[in-house]
């Protein structure tokens, strides 16, 4: 079945209030060119699941796209805090609900399997107990575990490598992006490059995951930038640095965005704007 | 070379601490925006534990030849004997087979809580939203033993208590994991039986009155406390041209 | 060519018989030991249903060009979109991704229970020790539907009650997932109020005398009863040339 | 660290009344000269866990070294029942813990992510459920699931394509040996290649389980034969069918013993009995 669509086309698939879990991490695979055609698009009251996660969460909710967010890790590393988020939570505009990483990993995991829930052990002592009564410490032969409930993204947001038409999706590095979209009730799909379905054929070891759980697949090459593609280019760290200066004030921001995703309608002039074919050149690995 | 080194800079004075915390053979993780352990535990391996295994998000035992302010970054793949990634970190260490973790945290208190959730009274709306603890929560209860690593020692970052536990230090309910706390001034560990944190040794032109001036809270004194050990010679060589030319360590001083 | 054969095998009917029971598009599995339902799959896909995808313990939509009497066999990921494995295949259909699968047994009862464990009234020291029935206690709860196979449709094989369910078929906690038996001699299916066995239509050149001395209970005869619908001219050329030159659907009669 | 061994020196950790898991399955990836070793030095009292397995363990059942099989499926597939293991248990002389696929590889799972027991769906109506008073039903929210408790190996019988002398372990083909090699305390791999440290970690994402959880590792080329080895050699099916005909009476399971095993004291002799270079040529795919 086709599942080709063009990057306008992909993002429309997602609607106000879809609950959204997005690949890649801080600065690897992040589907930001689907991201930009998002906040193109003016989506709405969007809920994000995310274990840690930077750009991708913070440029939504800069741009008034989110209306809370389930995460355990918000920020840019070693480069600073997420601002949009972090002005957004202190000026109480946005709802975090915080948890831990291998909490919200291993719900997202419980939906991909088609499960309830999935204990782990942990999260005893912490404050971040106190706000999550769902999870049920459980007693098993006098040991102790945490059941944590299934969380079921309706939308799956995916940068991968390469897909051929059918939406068989794989996806270089060290992911777990197979886990989000099983988990989810949509997958939308960006990748370096569309391949010949016989290309595919010839390396399935490399599949993340089967066009049976795509929705849509687009083709758009950098569309990861300023995150990075593992194999093929590396983030570019000039623009996040522009990014979190920009994004210290929120007239900043907004000229951010103006710049790069209002005024650049493509994925292309988003490309030209951010340096064009000689920055892009220069990121390659 | 092998004798100690007499010009070095604090942050390597840090990674060295922090690298003398690690015995060989051991297999050990580091979280999210996470440097100056990354490097620590690569200056570990060149030198007294050339057997020490690091498992972070994107491979075990890796051979970085260079690094960027970011730990799920590819470079950190290069030369690994086996990919990894955040849900095989949680389950390896689920299953014993993390023997020790570096943390850290905007504030972490007396008895050991660390809190990189959210400054100021209102959690709900803080002063300064943080970025969260990452696997903190979770790790804290299935890896060996956990090293906290912080940067900047200073009264409002080590208070009497945090204000929100992301990481709990002495609970009655979680066996005592806590080891040790390396800061730019001084090592630290806590007492056994009250779980407050007591001085160990304090680096080289630090005082005692200036460690206590610096701190929330009365750190236990043991009756001697010696001068933490400086990096060698071979050590600060190794950073320098070897294990982090870059000198990506200073980033997260 | 489109029209029915005249010149068929009893393996090639079935084969056909099975490969009928597929949707274009669906997501079907098969079981071990299951080299007639692997063949079906590849029929029906080269034949009405070009979308449909299997997936099996090797790889998902595959296009083998050999086979052995083995499904955990390399060649079954044979230009695969996808490897899978073992515990792939039971999250997908316990996520609700399977929409059909065949499975088989040493009996199959009136309500549609299989034994593939034991034969003998003590299933301690049974008669025959079969091979147990992998996935089926779990895949029968998961996948969307079942279709029985069966080569040889013969009374001890179909008795009033199986000595041992490892697939329970009615059952008052089991939503109803079971489809269709299909055997050397009928197409059967299952009455939605009393989840008995009912005849669906009877293999071309069999009487329904011979059905029922083959078959250990009554079954429900409906008012009319259809020949099956025989193999076209397109599947046995297809069948013999292309899809199974080999001939392993033959090994499992 | 360096894991080297003999075939041997491997096959000596087993320990008498260990609780093994075996890689592979029926006809790919086999321990099967471990096996033999494990045979010719006369371990007893063995207990087995495996999902869908055939010659490994039907071959150790006729040596005698089993007490006990937990598994889903013991058979050879299309080419009829396990002789041994039916006889076995026809007659008594042996335990048979009759499960299925996903229960036992859940519980194996479990053991592997340090969890006492995982969640599943399933099994209600199956006679299985019977025999198994520690399968836990649970429900959560309405939602009913199966708690199987985990299943923790002493040992995990392994063989792989290639592994370095650490003991990194790459195994091709479709299995979830991973898991098994991370459940077992003490993990014994044969391989088909040992391979320089530099080329595991040229490849690290071919790699099946670390280093740090094998015990010792020992080179066996075709060391899966009569089973295959996938991208290397197909299953020797004419020596199946003869180990087949051999094991209809325990006269003639006894004879195959000698000739293959007892009298064969090396992998290298029972690659000659077994029809030498020629054979093993005619094998490669």
């Amino acid at each position: 079945m086709d599942k080709l669509a063009t990057l306008s086309q992909a993002a429309e698939l997602v609607r106000d209030g879809d609950v959204l879990a997005i690949s890649g991490s801080f600065f690897e695979s992040v589907p930001m060119a689907l991201i930009r055609e998002v906040i193109r698009q003016g989506k709405r009251d969007l809920k994000i699941i995310v274990s840690a996660h930077g750009i991708a969460v913070d440029i939504l909710v800069g741009a008034g796209c989110v209306r809370e967010v389930s995460g355990a890790y918000i920020g840019f590393e070693g480069y600073g805090l997420a601002p949009n988020f972090r002005r957004a939570v202190e000026q109480g505009t946005l709802e975090f609900n915080e948890s831990a990483c291998f909490a919200i990993s291993s719900g997202l995991r419980a939906a991909a399997w088609g499960l309830p829930f999935l204990p782990i052990k942990g999260l005893f002592g912490s404050d971040l107990l106190l706000r999550h009564a769902e999870y049920k410490p459980y007693t098993w032969d006098g040991e102790e575990v945490m059941l944590v409930p299934a969380l079921k993204p309706t939308v799956a947001l995916v940068h991968g490598r390469r897909a051929d038409s059918a939406g068989n999706v794989q996806i270089a590095g060290a992911g777990w992006d197979e886990v989000i979209a099983e988990a989810a009730d949509r997958v939308i799909v960006t990748v370096e490059e569309i391949v010949p379905e016989e290309e595919i054929r010839r390396t399935p070891e490399r599949t993340t995951f089967p066009g049976f759980l795509t929705t849509a697949v687009a083709e758009a090459p950098y569309g990861a930038h300023p995150a990075g593609s593992p194999g093929l280019y590396d983030f570019d760290e000039a623009h996040v640095l522009e990014y979190l200066e920009a994004g210290k004030t929120s007239d900043g921001f907004r000229s951010y965005l103006n710049r790069y995703v209002y005024e650049a309608p493509t994925h292309d002039q988003y490309l030209e704007a951010a340096g064009g074919v000689k920055r892009i050149f220069a990121l390659r690995i | 070379m092998m004798g100690p080194a007499t010009d070095f800079t604090p942050d390597e004075l840090m990674v060295s601490a922090l690298a003398h915390t690690l015995r060989d053979g051991e297999r050990v993780m580091h979280g999210v925006a996470s440097m100056i352990p990354v490097i620590a535990i690569q200056l570990a391996r060149a030198t007294h534990a050339p057997g020490l295994i690091c498992v972070n998000l994107e491979g075990i035992d890796a051979r970085p030849s260079r690094y960027a302010l970011t730990t799920e970054y590819f470079a950190l793949a290069e030369g690994a004997t086996k990919t990894s990634n955040l849900l095989r970190l949680f389950e390896y260490a689920q299953r014993g087979l993390i023997d020790a973790a570096f943390f850290s945290g905007a504030q972490i208190d007396r008895l050991g809580n660390v809190n990189t959730s959210a400054i100021g009274e209102d959690y709900e709306r803080p002063k300064v939203r943080l970025t969260g603890g990452a696997g903190q929560a979770i790790l804290c209860h299935t890896v060996g033993r956990i090293i906290i690593w912080l940067p900047r020692h200073e009264r409002n970052r080590l208070p009497e208590s945090v204000d929100f536990i992301t990481l709990p230090g002495h609970h009655p309910n979680v066996k005592r994991r806590m080891d040790r706390v390396v800061t730019n001034l001084a090592v630290m560990d806590f007492e056994p039986q009250s779980g407050a944190m007591r001085l160990v040794s304090i680096h080289p032109g630090v005082t005692i009155e200036e460690i206590q001036d610096n701190t929330g809270f009365d750190l236990i004194l043991p009756d001697t406390i010696p001068t933490t050990k400086p990096p060698t010679g071979e050590e600060i060589t190794l950073l320098r041209t070897r294990v982090d030319p870059q000198g990506i360590r200073k980033q997260g001083m």
